[in-house]
């Protein structure tokens, strides 16, 4: 059963009209990140929605800002979807946890800011998800630039050397070239599909 | 033909018998004597390791066909050379020792494990007159030694310093200890009737009536049989009762950190461990060595089998206990089950036949019940599962 | 294994820190658990994630749709028609296709078997968890040979299927096939009898499964946890009953519930289940139309998947995957790739709750509450 | 009221039906489902999806493939490598030169087999594909890739003869539209 979205957005507007909204699609942008959590709380418990179930966080990049989509069903009423989305800038990339809400955001927002990089404030575990806690960057960012992981850098072959393990000339050569100019090995992007 | 029968039947303490004569002409007697003890000795030290060996395969084939393929059947005629496979790649295995372990008491575990196993043989009545050291506590000794074994695996748990094998080395101790009081406490009823400790006394006191003397065709005799069985199992860690080794919770157990011939002597243990309690179980309850036509020997050595098949079966069969249930299973329901039991067997002593059967299995019938509402843990709980659209 | 013993209280005993995995037999493959353990008791666990990591989410993002198919399969490689289901749903969705009459009762054949398949597995799994030496398995795995053979010779392969197509099937049944469907449908009930003869009334395995691990509806529902999970605990929640998604409205089919929420009642309704599907199967084969297989629109894709591009939107389609919810997010700009490419995969999502069921428990009970919540880790790590 | 232990013994009672059952029925019914793998094999599935080949007319000369590189392009993992062949004057010949295939990216998802125009590329069954090491030797050149039509013909009956009618079709057509015959000219 699926929930017109204007109604949505109409009842939204009524209860909560401090809160600037705005329809995407199928989906109610959210203006100020902030008010996220109020929006989610009231669908969770007014009675006409009962939205109780988020069934999935994910993040987009969209080159100029980052955005965060919900996705919501109600299992009580058994209707849905209703798509909520937050967007935020690259530089200040913070949204408000929904955890204290739906628990089942807990790994899906921490899949969220692993690869994209959005921060979830107010979450209780706010660690990696699938990369080790070291890793730089964002891999699912339209920008990220993977590491080459056939070049050695400079740090590398010193942790190589250091437990015995000898390292070809050619290669020590690369990443000295490497760290003069003060760059990291950057692995050609995957061919974009030509038509 | 009962010449020749008898003649089989004694082949082998005959051959041992004219082997110390033919010494015994020009050889003094003390050196006879301690001829004797090697030949006992080497028979029961080649025996040990055949018998894990062929018991390793018979497991395998058993367990391959309980689950509908074939086992082992590449290494000779129906992989007959599979074990000598085996042995040859558990010899040829690096052998490693984990870097904080206590490599003294790391090494010696296995060996000190085997040594128990070892020692239970000389006390297990293989045949007519075939009971290496005839003992007259042989009893007393087998429980004995059979609980020397947890120390081993202790050692060898402790020493290697790996947290699985900690956890399987607690286990086990608490376990071994908790199962060796009823499996002792199931020996007595056997021990009241034939007033004996020996184990060739315990035989005798079995013969006669077409097998129907046989302690299992008494009311105690099947309970007993049937605790002490459990607790055989328990005893040799096998499944279910395999929580030392639990590998689906603490990968091997005891053992992860043992490998290439360490790791065989503990293997070796447990199944030498399985075929010596299965033949004091067939000793006790089952009238050890007697039984019609066939040699003696072979009857033990079927009886034997049958049991170590069905503890197969078990393991083919059954998912792990978990280690509370285990421990209350030994407390709660086999320790009250064999107290009686020794209860009844006293009072089967003391009255005419008909009315022992009735009354004991009312008895133990009316205790069953009791402990099974006792124990309510044990007892499956019904549940409703409705089909909603 | 790494040596940090944790002193909780000065006085009193000390907490061990044992890792559960990466290298386990029963961790399902390469999943971690940190687990802290008080005697046998978990008074701790964390699960870590991602050594199985593979970014499946980018390296689709550079492909063209249609080459994104195989992939799916390799998410949750135990049924991977499944995922074919949900991948072929989104975009589907996102296009506008339609998919004729034979192709959708064919997808719904197809995903039920895979779903027997699943279940199966899991049931035969988590009694090798509990302890017994690989029977149940087997016999489990005896009764999915057969269905991965049929599969082998409708789809061409026994797991990674690729078998699905936008706005229809790669392949159509011959009779045969059906027959042989047929086959499989009618003499499973047996097999089902023997293996509940086996498993259901064991006083062994009543005592391991029955009040462990109890998860409440409520905080299922909360947790966003799906599938038999959610179901066992007592939430009536299925999507092929609420969305009706495909032709599944069409079938005459019931969702078996759990009372306690136990591992038990997770490990039952998965055997109900079977059942029903068995009951959709036997429906979707007596039904089954003549006609297409594949929507006249698509055809062309086929030949050239380059060429497919869907109009600038976004869809979120999800199915009824055995381990719980599947949710693909799609968003296309325009051009043969998508822009963004998301799975929400149930088995991640269905370990929320894990802690909070194995706290207080035994370590033997951590592992069948693992085992119980049914995790692929191609799907869990993607 | 069930018996306690009774689950337990219905359970043995199961196992033991299984156990006799293995040596007197036949694997169908319950009995041994092992195949004895290098003696015995599984009856060869028709549609079933390897590692992909070339196929060939005739002689190795003849190969169907035009070296349009369709495949290389919709393969999802890029293990195909194609080369066009030039003619002595320098112009492409519409024949490979090089044709790789890394067996070790090869996901065997069969999309070449389905795009192909030219009915050139098929998956194999051949799974007893081994090699020494796991980067060099597992790129299968052309010579190793290419197979005879009859052994096509061998491997997947149904589908060989589905395109051999559609590519005997096809040329009947050629040559007719290259040779009218004279009635159509008359009219």
């Amino acid at each position: 059963m699926n929930i017109p979205i204007e109604e949505v957005k109409k009842e939204l507007e009524a209860r909560l009209p401090d809160v600037k909204l705005r329809l995407i699609r199928d989906s109610i942008l959210i203006e100020n990140p902030e008010d996220l959590p109020r929006v989610a709380l009231f669908l969770k418990e007014s009675p006409k929605f009962l939205l109780d179930y988020l069934s999935s966080v994910t993040g987009a990049d969209y080159l100029t800002f980052l955005e965060s989509v919900y996705h919501f069903y109600s299992m009580a009423t058994k209707q849905g979807p209703v798509a909520l989305r937050v967007r935020v800038t690259k530089n200040n990339p913070r949204v408000p946890s929904l955890v204290p809400i739906y628990r089942s955001a807990e790994l899906q927002e921490r899949e969220a800011y692993d690869t994209f990089g959005i921060i979830f404030e107010g979450h209780p575990d706010p660690r990696r998800l699938f990369m080790w806690e070291e890793f730089q960057g964002y891999p699912l960012r339209k920008d990220y630039e993977q590491e080459d992981t056939e070049v050695l850098e400079a740090t590398d072959i010193a942790w190589l050397e250091a437990r015995g393990i000898e390292i070809p000339g050619e290669m020590k050569e690369k990443a000295k070239a490497l760290q003069a100019t003060n760059q990291r090995a950057i692995a050609q992007k995957p061919e974009k599909p030509r038509n | 033909m009962t010449k020749i029968l008898e003649f089989i039947d004694s082949i082998f303490v005959a051959a041992k018998a004219w082997i110390l004569c033919l010494l015994g002409h020009f050889l003094p007697a003390w050196i006879v004597v301690l001829v004797s003890i090697t030949i006992s000795g080497v028979v029961i030290l080649c025996l040990g390791p055949v018998i894990m060996m062929y018991l390793t395969l018979l497991e395998r084939k058993l367990i391959g066909r309980i689950q509908n393929r074939y086992g082992p059947n590449r290494v000779g005629i129906w992989g007959l050379l599979q074990p000598i496979a085996d042995g040859i790649k558990m010899f040829t295995k690096e052998d490693i020792v984990p870097a904080n372990a206590d490599k003294v008491i790391h090494l010696l575990a296995p060996i000190a494990i085997v040594v128990p196993a070892l020692m239970i043989f000389l006390v297990v009545p293989f045949g007519k007159g075939m009971t290496t050291v005839n003992l007259n506590i042989g009893l007393l000794y087998f429980i004995a030694v059979s609980s020397i074994t947890i120390l081993p695996i202790f050692m060898g748990s402790w020493a290697s310093r790996n947290k699985y094998s900690l956890l399987g080395g607690m286990r086990t101790a608490a376990q071994m200890i908790s199962y060796e009081i009823p499996m002792t406490l199931a020996v007595v009823p056997a021990i009241m009737m034939s007033q004996s400790l020996a184990t060739n006394a315990i035989v005798l006191a079995q013969a006669g009536g077409h097998g129907l003397n046989w302690f299992i065709f008494t009311p105690w005799g099947i309970v007993g049989f049937i605790i002490f069985f459990l607790c055989a199992t328990a005893e040799c860690n096998r499944p279910p009762f395999d929580l030392p080794e639990a590998e689906s919770e603490l990968v091997a157990g005891f053992h992860t950190e043992y490998s290439g011939m360490k790791f065989a002597l503990f293997y070796m243990a447990e199944y030498m461990n399985a075929f010596t309690l299965c033949g004091i179980a067939a000793t006790l309850f089952l009238g050890g060595w007697q039984g019609p036509f066939l040699p003696s020997w072979l009857w033990f050595f079927g009886k034997t089998f049958i049991l170590i098949c069905v503890m197969i079966w078990f393991r083919g069969t059954f998912p792990r206990f978990r280690v509370d249930h285990l421990m209350a299973f030994a407390w709660k329901f086999l320790l009250p089950l064999t107290l009686i039991n020794i209860l009844l067997t006293a009072l089967w002593q003391f009255t005419s036949n008909l009315a022992a059967w009735c009354g004991s299995i009312l008895v133990l019938g009316i205790s069953l019940w009791t402990l099974v509402k006792l124990n309510r843990t044990f007892v499956p709980e019904k549940r409703h599962y409705p089909l909603e659209s | 294994m790494e040596t940090t013993e944790v002193l909780k209280n000065t006085d009193a005993t000390q907490i061990l820190e044992i890792n559960f995995g990466p290298q386990h037999p029963s961790t399902h493959g390469v999943f971690r658990m940190t687990v802290q353990l008080d005697g046998e008791k978990i008074c701790g666990l964390k699960p870590v994630f991602g050594y199985l990591h593979r970014n499946h989410e980018q390296i689709a993002e550079n492909l063209p749709y249609a080459a994104i198919m195989p992939y799916t399969d390799r998410l949750d490689y135990v049924n991977a028609l499944a995922n074919n289901f949900g991948y072929a749903l989104t975009i589907e969705k996102l296009a506008g296709f339609e998919v004729p009459e034979r192709a959708e009762y064919i997808r719904v054949i197809m995903a039920e078997l895979a779903r027997i398949v699943n279940h199966i597995t899991v049931i035969g799994f988590m009694l090798n968890d509990l302890g017994a030496f690989f029977t149940p398995l087997l016999y489990a795995f005896r009764e999915r040979e057969r269905i991965l053979d049929l599969f082998e010779e409708i789809t061409g392969s026994r797991l990674m299927n690729n078998y699905f197509r936008f706005g229809g099937v790669k392949r159509d049944l011959t009779n045969e096939n059906l027959a042989a469907i047929q086959k499989i449908v009618s003499k499973f009930p047996a097999f089902l009898k023997e293996f509940e003869a086996l498993l259901t009334k064991n006083e062994i395995l009543c005592m391991r499964c029955q009040n462990i691990g109890i998860l409440s509806g409520e905080t299922a529902t909360n947790a966003g946890i799906t599938g038999p999970v959610l179901r066992a605990s007592g939430v009536n929640y299925d999507i092929r009953k609420v969305d009706g998604y495909s032709i599944y409205n069409r079938f005459d089919f019931k969702i078996p519930l759990g009372e306690k929420g136990d591992v038990y009642d997770r490990f039952y309704v998965r055997v109900l289940e079977i059942r029903e599907s068995l009951k959709i199967l036997e429906q979707a084969l007596t039904k089954i139309p003549q006609g297409e297989i594949i929507n006249k629109k698509s055809l062309p894709l086929l030949k050239m998947p380059r060429n497919f591009k869907p109009p600038v939107g976004e869809a979120y389609g999800r199915v009824e995957s055995p381990k719980g919810e599947l949710g693909f997010y799609v968003v296309s700009d325009g051009t043969p790739q998508p822009w963004r490419y998301h799975v929400r995969a149930p088995s991640l999502i269905n370990l929320t709750v894990l802690e909070e069921m194995c706290l207080g428990q035994k370590i033997a009970d951590a592992i069948i509450i693992l085992g119980s919540i049914d995790i692929v880790l191609g799907e869990t790590d993607r | 009221m069930n018996i306690f232990g009774s689950g337990v013994f219905q359970g043995m009672m199961v196992t033991l039906k299984n156990f006799l059952t293995s040596y007197f029925r036949k694997p169908d019914e319950g009995g041994i489902f092992t195949v004895q793998y290098p003696e015995e094999r599984e009856k060869a599935i028709e549609n079933f999806r390897n590692f992909p080949f070339l196929v060939y007319d005739g002689s190795p000369e003849q190969i169907r493939c035009v070296a349009c590189g369709i495949c290389e392009r919709e393969c999802p993992p890029k293990c195909i490598h194609i080369e066009m062949a030039l003619d002595v004057v320098g112009k492409p010949a519409r024949k490979p030169t090089v044709f790789d295939i890394d067996y070790g990216l090869c996901m065997n998802c069969g999309i070449c087999e389905e795009v192909c125009p030219f009915d050139s590329i098929f998956m194999d069954h051949a799974f007893e594909v081994t090699a020494p090491e796991r980067q060099i030797s597992l790129v299968r050149p052309k010579k190793a890739l290419l197979k005879s039509n009859e052994y096509f013909q061998k491997i997947r009956p149904t589908l060989a003869a589905v395109i051999d009618q559609k590519r005997k079709t096809a040329e009947e057509k050629k040559k007719a539209a290259i040779q009218p015959p004279a009635t159509s000219e008359s009219k």
